[in-house]
Protein backbone atom coordinates (compact mmCIF):
# COMPACT_ATOMS: atom_id res chain seq x y z
CA UNK A 1 0.00 0.00 0.00
CA UNK A 2 1.42 3.71 -0.75
CA UNK A 3 0.31 7.18 0.57
CA UNK A 4 -1.28 9.44 -2.17
CA UNK A 5 -3.51 13.11 -2.00
CA UNK A 6 -6.51 12.67 -3.85
CA UNK A 7 -6.19 15.68 -6.39
CA UNK A 8 -8.82 15.37 -8.61
CA UNK A 9 -10.91 13.03 -10.97
CA UNK A 10 -10.52 11.70 -14.55
CA UNK A 11 -13.60 11.12 -16.41
CA UNK A 12 -13.96 7.92 -19.13
CA UNK A 13 -17.19 7.66 -21.32
CA UNK A 14 -15.75 5.25 -23.55
CA UNK A 15 -14.27 2.35 -21.99
CA UNK A 16 -14.22 -1.59 -20.79
CA UNK A 17 -17.61 -2.71 -19.86
CA UNK A 18 -16.22 -3.80 -16.78
CA UNK A 19 -15.37 -0.47 -15.16
CA UNK A 20 -19.04 1.22 -15.84
CA UNK A 21 -20.40 2.76 -12.47
CA UNK A 22 -16.33 3.01 -11.21
CA UNK A 23 -15.37 6.25 -10.06
CA UNK A 24 -11.83 7.36 -11.08
CA UNK A 25 -9.44 9.86 -8.93
CA UNK A 26 -6.42 11.66 -9.35
CA UNK A 27 -3.79 10.35 -6.99
CA UNK A 28 -0.47 11.95 -6.24
CA UNK A 29 1.32 9.53 -5.11
CA UNK A 30 3.71 11.11 -1.98
CA UNK A 31 7.35 10.22 -0.79
CA UNK A 32 8.45 9.65 2.68
CA UNK A 33 8.36 13.24 3.24
CA UNK A 34 4.95 13.45 2.02
CA UNK A 35 6.36 15.42 -0.93
CA UNK A 36 4.68 14.72 -4.57
CA UNK A 37 6.88 11.71 -5.84
CA UNK A 38 6.43 11.64 -9.96
CA UNK A 39 3.35 11.53 -11.88
CA UNK A 40 -0.01 11.37 -10.84
CA UNK A 41 -1.42 8.38 -11.07
CA UNK A 42 -5.37 7.39 -11.76
CA UNK A 43 -7.02 5.06 -9.25
CA UNK A 44 -10.46 3.48 -8.59
CA UNK A 45 -12.30 5.04 -5.79
CA UNK A 46 -14.23 2.40 -3.07
CA UNK A 47 -14.18 4.78 -0.29
CA UNK A 48 -15.55 7.77 -1.84
CA UNK A 49 -12.39 9.90 -1.20
CA UNK A 50 -12.76 13.78 -2.05
CA UNK A 51 -10.22 16.50 -3.76
CA UNK A 52 -7.43 17.05 -1.12
CA UNK A 53 -7.78 13.68 0.81
CA UNK A 54 -4.76 12.10 1.93
CA UNK A 55 -5.77 8.30 1.02
CA UNK A 56 -3.78 4.62 1.12
CA UNK A 57 -4.11 3.29 -2.26
CA UNK A 58 -3.02 -0.25 -3.44
CA UNK A 59 -1.81 -1.00 -6.63
CA UNK A 60 -1.30 -4.13 -8.55
CA UNK A 61 -3.49 -7.14 -9.30
CA UNK A 62 -4.60 -6.69 -5.66
CA UNK A 63 -5.98 -3.66 -5.94
CA UNK A 64 -9.44 -4.67 -8.23
CA UNK A 65 -10.14 -7.04 -5.65
CA UNK A 66 -11.27 -4.16 -3.63
CA UNK A 67 -14.25 -3.43 -6.07
CA UNK A 68 -17.70 -5.31 -6.23
CA UNK A 69 -17.02 -6.38 -9.53
CA UNK A 70 -13.43 -7.26 -9.82
CA UNK A 71 -12.74 -8.44 -12.87
CA UNK A 72 -11.16 -5.80 -14.61
CA UNK A 73 -7.71 -4.60 -15.40
CA UNK A 74 -7.55 -1.75 -12.87
CA UNK A 75 -4.17 -1.54 -11.36
CA UNK A 76 -4.89 0.98 -8.52
CA UNK A 77 -7.31 1.30 -5.99
CA UNK A 78 -7.93 3.73 -3.41
CA UNK A 79 -8.89 1.80 -0.21
CA UNK A 80 -8.68 3.95 2.97
CA UNK A 81 -9.13 7.65 3.92
CA UNK A 82 -6.16 8.51 6.64
CA UNK A 83 -6.99 10.75 9.34
CA UNK A 84 -4.28 11.12 11.31
CA UNK A 85 -0.82 9.67 10.30
CA UNK A 86 2.15 9.89 12.64
CA UNK A 87 5.59 9.37 11.37
CA UNK A 88 8.78 9.32 13.35
CA UNK A 89 11.46 11.99 11.81
CA UNK A 90 14.76 10.83 10.49
CA UNK B 1 -3.38 3.42 -14.04
CA UNK B 2 -1.91 6.26 -15.60
CA UNK B 3 -2.62 8.74 -17.58
CA UNK B 4 -1.38 8.30 -21.53
CA UNK B 5 -0.89 9.93 -24.57
CA UNK B 6 -1.71 7.91 -27.80
CA UNK B 7 1.29 8.23 -30.17
CA UNK B 8 0.61 5.62 -32.73
CA UNK B 9 0.01 2.36 -34.02
CA UNK B 10 2.45 -1.01 -34.06
CA UNK B 11 1.69 -3.31 -36.82
CA UNK B 12 3.12 -7.10 -36.28
CA UNK B 13 2.52 -10.08 -37.84
CA UNK B 14 4.70 -12.54 -36.28
CA UNK B 15 3.44 -12.55 -32.56
CA UNK B 16 2.76 -15.36 -30.13
CA UNK B 17 -0.16 -13.63 -27.78
CA UNK B 18 -2.96 -15.59 -29.32
CA UNK B 19 -4.99 -12.43 -29.21
CA UNK B 20 -7.29 -11.32 -32.31
CA UNK B 21 -9.13 -8.32 -32.46
CA UNK B 22 -7.13 -5.50 -30.25
CA UNK B 23 -3.97 -3.90 -31.99
CA UNK B 24 -1.18 -2.49 -30.51
CA UNK B 25 -0.45 1.26 -29.81
CA UNK B 26 2.60 3.30 -28.72
CA UNK B 27 1.98 5.68 -26.18
CA UNK B 28 3.63 8.20 -23.88
CA UNK B 29 2.70 8.33 -20.15
CA UNK B 30 1.88 12.25 -19.10
CA UNK B 31 1.00 14.58 -16.45
CA UNK B 32 -3.24 15.66 -16.49
CA UNK B 33 -2.11 18.51 -18.69
CA UNK B 34 -1.38 16.21 -21.22
CA UNK B 35 2.45 16.78 -21.47
CA UNK B 36 4.18 13.71 -22.27
CA UNK B 37 7.32 12.58 -20.90
CA UNK B 38 10.17 10.74 -22.83
CA UNK B 39 9.24 7.51 -22.41
CA UNK B 40 7.23 4.97 -24.16
CA UNK B 41 4.82 2.17 -23.57
CA UNK B 42 3.68 -0.62 -26.08
CA UNK B 43 -0.06 -1.03 -24.86
CA UNK B 44 -2.89 -3.31 -26.01
CA UNK B 45 -5.70 -1.22 -27.28
CA UNK B 46 -8.89 -2.51 -25.41
CA UNK B 47 -11.27 0.43 -26.37
CA UNK B 48 -10.42 1.74 -30.03
CA UNK B 49 -8.32 4.98 -29.28
CA UNK B 50 -6.78 7.40 -32.21
CA UNK B 51 -3.28 9.20 -32.24
CA UNK B 52 -3.08 11.85 -29.68
CA UNK B 53 -6.47 11.02 -27.79
CA UNK B 54 -5.61 10.97 -23.81
CA UNK B 55 -6.38 7.50 -22.35
CA UNK B 56 -5.99 5.67 -19.09
CA UNK B 57 -3.83 2.92 -18.89
CA UNK B 58 -3.48 -0.09 -16.50
CA UNK B 59 -0.26 -2.31 -16.31
CA UNK B 60 1.04 -5.41 -14.71
CA UNK B 61 -1.26 -8.91 -14.54
CA UNK B 62 -4.39 -6.79 -13.67
CA UNK B 63 -4.15 -6.81 -17.52
CA UNK B 64 -5.54 -9.76 -18.10
CA UNK B 65 -8.28 -9.57 -16.35
CA UNK B 66 -10.25 -9.85 -19.51
CA UNK B 67 -12.04 -12.11 -21.56
CA UNK B 68 -9.40 -10.82 -24.31
CA UNK B 69 -6.70 -11.48 -22.55
CA UNK B 70 -7.21 -13.79 -19.85
CA UNK B 71 -4.27 -16.07 -19.63
CA UNK B 72 -2.51 -14.25 -22.11
CA UNK B 73 0.89 -12.46 -22.35
CA UNK B 74 -0.27 -9.03 -21.83
CA UNK B 75 1.12 -6.39 -19.39
CA UNK B 76 -0.43 -3.11 -20.56
CA UNK B 77 -3.57 -1.96 -21.83
CA UNK B 78 -5.60 0.99 -22.92
CA UNK B 79 -9.08 0.44 -20.74
CA UNK B 80 -10.54 3.81 -21.27
CA UNK B 81 -10.65 7.00 -23.34
CA UNK B 82 -10.24 10.46 -21.23
CA UNK B 83 -12.53 12.97 -21.50
CA UNK B 84 -12.16 15.25 -18.88
CA UNK B 85 -9.67 15.51 -16.08
CA UNK B 86 -10.43 17.53 -13.05
CA UNK B 87 -7.67 19.09 -10.88
CA UNK B 88 -8.01 21.25 -7.45
CA UNK B 89 -11.68 21.76 -8.59
CA UNK B 90 -11.24 22.71 -12.05
CA UNK B 91 -11.16 21.75 -15.45
CA UNK B 92 -7.63 21.21 -16.82
CA UNK B 93 -8.20 18.98 -19.52
CA UNK B 94 -11.34 18.30 -21.81
CA UNK B 95 -11.77 16.43 -24.83
CA UNK C 1 5.36 -3.56 -23.35
CA UNK C 2 8.12 -2.04 -23.86
CA UNK C 3 10.09 -1.67 -27.55
CA UNK C 4 13.44 -2.83 -27.67
CA UNK C 5 16.00 -3.97 -30.71
CA UNK C 6 17.79 -7.24 -30.52
CA UNK C 7 21.31 -6.65 -30.55
CA UNK C 8 22.52 -9.88 -29.22
CA UNK C 9 22.33 -13.43 -26.90
CA UNK C 10 23.50 -14.58 -23.90
CA UNK C 11 24.66 -18.49 -23.36
CA UNK C 12 24.35 -19.95 -20.17
CA UNK C 13 25.38 -23.54 -19.05
CA UNK C 14 25.05 -23.81 -15.63
CA UNK C 15 21.45 -22.29 -15.02
CA UNK C 16 18.26 -23.26 -13.69
CA UNK C 17 16.82 -26.64 -15.31
CA UNK C 18 13.75 -25.23 -16.41
CA UNK C 19 15.49 -22.77 -18.55
CA UNK C 20 16.73 -25.55 -20.66
CA UNK C 21 16.51 -25.22 -24.46
CA UNK C 22 15.23 -21.85 -24.18
CA UNK C 23 16.96 -18.95 -25.97
CA UNK C 24 18.08 -15.57 -23.97
CA UNK C 25 18.35 -12.72 -26.52
CA UNK C 26 20.06 -9.38 -25.01
CA UNK C 27 17.55 -6.58 -26.02
CA UNK C 28 18.18 -2.95 -26.23
CA UNK C 29 15.29 -0.16 -25.20
CA UNK C 30 15.12 2.61 -27.92
CA UNK C 31 13.56 6.11 -28.18
CA UNK C 32 10.71 5.59 -30.33
CA UNK C 33 11.12 8.85 -31.90
CA UNK C 34 14.96 8.44 -32.83
CA UNK C 35 15.09 4.41 -33.02
CA UNK C 36 18.26 4.96 -31.29
CA UNK C 37 19.37 2.65 -28.42
CA UNK C 38 19.09 4.03 -24.78
CA UNK C 39 22.02 1.74 -23.49
CA UNK C 40 19.56 0.10 -21.33
CA UNK C 41 19.56 -3.32 -21.93
CA UNK C 42 17.08 -6.21 -20.45
CA UNK C 43 17.52 -10.44 -21.43
CA UNK C 44 14.49 -11.50 -22.52
CA UNK C 45 13.49 -15.50 -23.32
CA UNK C 46 12.39 -15.59 -26.95
CA UNK C 47 9.36 -17.07 -27.53
CA UNK C 48 8.62 -15.63 -31.52
CA UNK C 49 12.21 -16.75 -33.10
CA UNK C 50 13.07 -13.21 -33.45
CA UNK C 51 16.55 -12.46 -35.01
CA UNK C 52 19.10 -9.69 -33.95
CA UNK C 53 19.27 -6.83 -35.70
CA UNK C 54 14.96 -7.07 -35.84
CA UNK C 55 12.38 -4.65 -33.53
CA UNK C 56 10.53 -6.06 -30.92
CA UNK C 57 8.32 -5.60 -28.27
CA UNK C 58 8.30 -7.80 -25.10
CA UNK C 59 6.20 -8.47 -21.70
CA UNK C 60 7.24 -8.13 -18.29
CA UNK C 61 6.33 -9.94 -14.72
CA UNK C 62 4.48 -12.35 -14.58
CA UNK C 63 2.50 -12.27 -18.01
CA UNK C 64 5.84 -13.08 -19.61
CA UNK C 65 5.03 -16.84 -18.37
CA UNK C 66 2.00 -17.11 -20.55
CA UNK C 67 3.34 -18.03 -23.69
CA UNK C 68 3.58 -21.57 -24.90
CA UNK C 69 7.71 -21.44 -24.82
CA UNK C 70 7.59 -19.71 -21.42
CA UNK C 71 5.19 -21.43 -19.41
CA UNK C 72 6.09 -23.28 -16.06
CA UNK C 73 9.31 -21.72 -16.80
CA UNK C 74 10.69 -18.79 -14.33
CA UNK C 75 10.53 -15.93 -16.07
CA UNK C 76 10.35 -12.37 -16.05
CA UNK C 77 10.80 -11.18 -19.58
CA UNK C 78 9.67 -12.69 -23.02
CA UNK C 79 9.29 -11.50 -26.06
CA UNK C 80 6.02 -11.61 -27.47
CA UNK C 81 6.40 -10.17 -31.32
CA UNK C 82 8.18 -9.08 -34.17
CA UNK C 83 7.42 -5.52 -35.18
CA UNK C 84 6.53 -4.96 -38.79
CA UNK C 85 6.26 -0.93 -38.88
CA UNK C 86 5.05 1.58 -36.23
CA UNK C 87 3.56 5.07 -36.52
CA UNK C 88 3.85 8.29 -34.34
CA UNK C 89 1.16 11.21 -35.30
CA UNK C 90 0.16 9.07 -38.62
CA UNK C 91 3.94 9.24 -39.48
CA UNK C 92 5.94 5.73 -40.35
CA UNK C 93 8.81 5.91 -38.34
CA UNK C 94 9.68 2.33 -38.65
CA UNK C 95 9.18 -0.12 -40.85
CA UNK C 96 10.75 -3.70 -41.49
CA UNK C 97 11.29 -4.29 -45.98
CA UNK C 98 10.09 -7.24 -47.39
CA UNK C 99 6.54 -7.06 -45.74
CA UNK C 100 4.55 -8.49 -48.84
CA UNK C 101 6.63 -11.52 -48.57
CA UNK C 102 7.71 -13.88 -45.99
CA UNK C 103 9.53 -12.54 -43.41
CA UNK C 104 13.39 -13.44 -44.30
CA UNK C 105 14.66 -15.32 -41.46
CA UNK C 106 18.54 -15.47 -40.17
CA UNK C 107 20.96 -13.10 -38.58
CA UNK C 108 21.62 -10.90 -41.40
CA UNK C 109 18.03 -10.12 -42.54
CA UNK C 110 18.00 -6.73 -44.08
CA UNK C 111 16.25 -3.82 -42.14
CA UNK C 112 16.22 -0.43 -43.87
CA UNK C 113 14.06 2.19 -43.46
CA UNK D 1 15.91 -10.95 -16.96
CA UNK D 2 18.60 -8.75 -16.64
CA UNK D 3 22.71 -9.14 -16.87
CA UNK D 4 24.49 -8.66 -13.68
CA UNK D 5 27.78 -9.61 -11.90
CA UNK D 6 28.28 -11.31 -8.65
CA UNK D 7 30.07 -8.69 -6.52
CA UNK D 8 29.60 -9.97 -2.76
CA UNK D 9 27.77 -12.41 -0.33
CA UNK D 10 25.37 -11.88 2.30
CA UNK D 11 25.46 -14.00 5.72
CA UNK D 12 22.46 -13.47 7.64
CA UNK D 13 21.40 -15.77 10.99
CA UNK D 14 17.89 -13.93 12.09
CA UNK D 15 15.81 -14.39 8.92
CA UNK D 16 12.60 -15.18 7.89
CA UNK D 17 12.30 -19.24 7.47
CA UNK D 18 11.81 -19.02 3.50
CA UNK D 19 15.56 -17.72 3.63
CA UNK D 20 16.71 -20.53 5.87
CA UNK D 21 19.27 -22.68 3.79
CA UNK D 22 19.12 -20.71 1.01
CA UNK D 23 22.81 -19.04 -0.12
CA UNK D 24 21.95 -14.99 -0.54
CA UNK D 25 24.37 -12.85 -3.05
CA UNK D 26 25.26 -9.38 -3.38
CA UNK D 27 24.61 -8.68 -7.52
CA UNK D 28 25.11 -5.48 -9.29
CA UNK D 29 23.10 -5.16 -12.98
CA UNK D 30 25.91 -4.29 -15.64
CA UNK D 31 25.75 -3.77 -19.01
CA UNK D 32 26.94 -6.32 -21.77
CA UNK D 33 30.23 -4.32 -21.95
CA UNK D 34 30.40 -5.48 -18.28
CA UNK D 35 29.98 -1.76 -16.79
CA UNK D 36 27.99 -1.44 -13.34
CA UNK D 37 24.66 0.20 -13.78
CA UNK D 38 21.74 0.74 -11.91
CA UNK D 39 21.39 -0.30 -7.87
CA UNK D 40 22.73 -3.17 -6.46
CA UNK D 41 20.15 -5.98 -4.67
CA UNK D 42 20.21 -9.16 -2.90
CA UNK D 43 19.57 -12.47 -4.90
CA UNK D 44 18.71 -16.00 -3.99
CA UNK D 45 21.32 -18.37 -5.56
CA UNK D 46 20.80 -21.83 -6.02
CA UNK D 47 23.50 -22.50 -8.89
CA UNK D 48 26.56 -22.05 -6.77
CA UNK D 49 27.69 -18.95 -8.55
CA UNK D 50 30.90 -17.26 -7.08
CA UNK D 51 31.98 -13.39 -6.42
CA UNK D 52 33.22 -11.98 -10.13
CA UNK D 53 30.82 -14.43 -12.03
CA UNK D 54 28.26 -12.62 -14.08
CA UNK D 55 24.90 -13.92 -14.31
CA UNK D 56 21.20 -13.35 -15.27
CA UNK D 57 18.86 -12.61 -12.31
CA UNK D 58 15.36 -12.60 -12.30
CA UNK D 59 13.28 -9.90 -10.22
CA UNK D 60 9.42 -11.10 -10.32
CA UNK D 61 8.16 -12.93 -6.71
CA UNK D 62 6.50 -15.67 -9.01
CA UNK D 63 9.58 -16.78 -10.68
CA UNK D 64 11.32 -16.96 -7.27
CA UNK D 65 8.89 -18.94 -6.17
CA UNK D 66 8.84 -21.39 -9.84
CA UNK D 67 12.69 -21.72 -8.71
CA UNK D 68 12.74 -22.14 -5.27
CA UNK D 69 9.52 -24.49 -5.02
CA UNK D 70 8.19 -22.13 -2.78
CA UNK D 71 4.56 -20.47 -3.44
CA UNK D 72 3.54 -16.96 -1.51
CA UNK D 73 7.35 -16.50 -0.67
CA UNK D 74 8.37 -13.05 0.20
CA UNK D 75 11.33 -13.55 -2.23
CA UNK D 76 11.50 -11.80 -5.80
CA UNK D 77 15.09 -11.93 -6.61
CA UNK D 78 17.08 -15.14 -7.66
CA UNK D 79 19.81 -16.12 -9.94
CA UNK D 80 18.78 -18.13 -12.74
CA UNK D 81 21.54 -18.77 -15.02
CA UNK D 82 25.77 -18.11 -14.88
CA UNK D 83 26.64 -16.77 -18.12
CA UNK D 84 28.89 -18.12 -20.41
CA UNK D 85 29.00 -15.76 -22.79
CA UNK D 86 27.40 -12.75 -24.42
CA UNK D 87 26.93 -12.10 -27.94
CA UNK D 88 26.62 -8.45 -29.56
CA UNK D 89 26.08 -7.88 -33.36
CA UNK D 90 28.58 -5.55 -34.75
CA UNK D 91 27.09 -2.27 -35.37
CA UNK D 92 26.02 -2.36 -38.87
CA UNK D 93 24.71 0.65 -40.33
CA UNK D 94 21.93 1.84 -41.85
CA UNK D 95 20.09 -1.06 -39.19
CA UNK D 96 17.36 0.91 -39.31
Amino acid sequence: MKIGRVTGTVVSTRKLESLEGIKLLLVQPLDDNMENNGNPIVACDTVQAGSGDLVIYEGGREAALALDNWYNPADSAVIGIIDQLDQVKR
Amino acid sequence: MILAKVLGNVITTIKVDGIEGAGYKIVAPCTPLGAAGDGALVVLDLVGSAPDEFVLVSQGSSTRQTELTKDKPVDAVIMGIVDIVEEEGKVVFRK
Amino acid sequence: MVLAKVVGSVVSTIKEPRLEGVRFLLLEKIDVKTLKGKKDFVVAMDAVGAGEGELVFYVSGSSSRQTEITAGKPSDAAIIAIVDSFDIQGKTIYSKSGLAGEPKRGPNRGVSK
Amino acid sequence: MTLASVTGTVVSTVKIKALEGLKLMIVHPINPDGKFTGKQMVAVDSLQSGVGDDVLIIDEGGSAGIMLEMSSQPIRTVIAAIVDSVDIVKEEKNVY
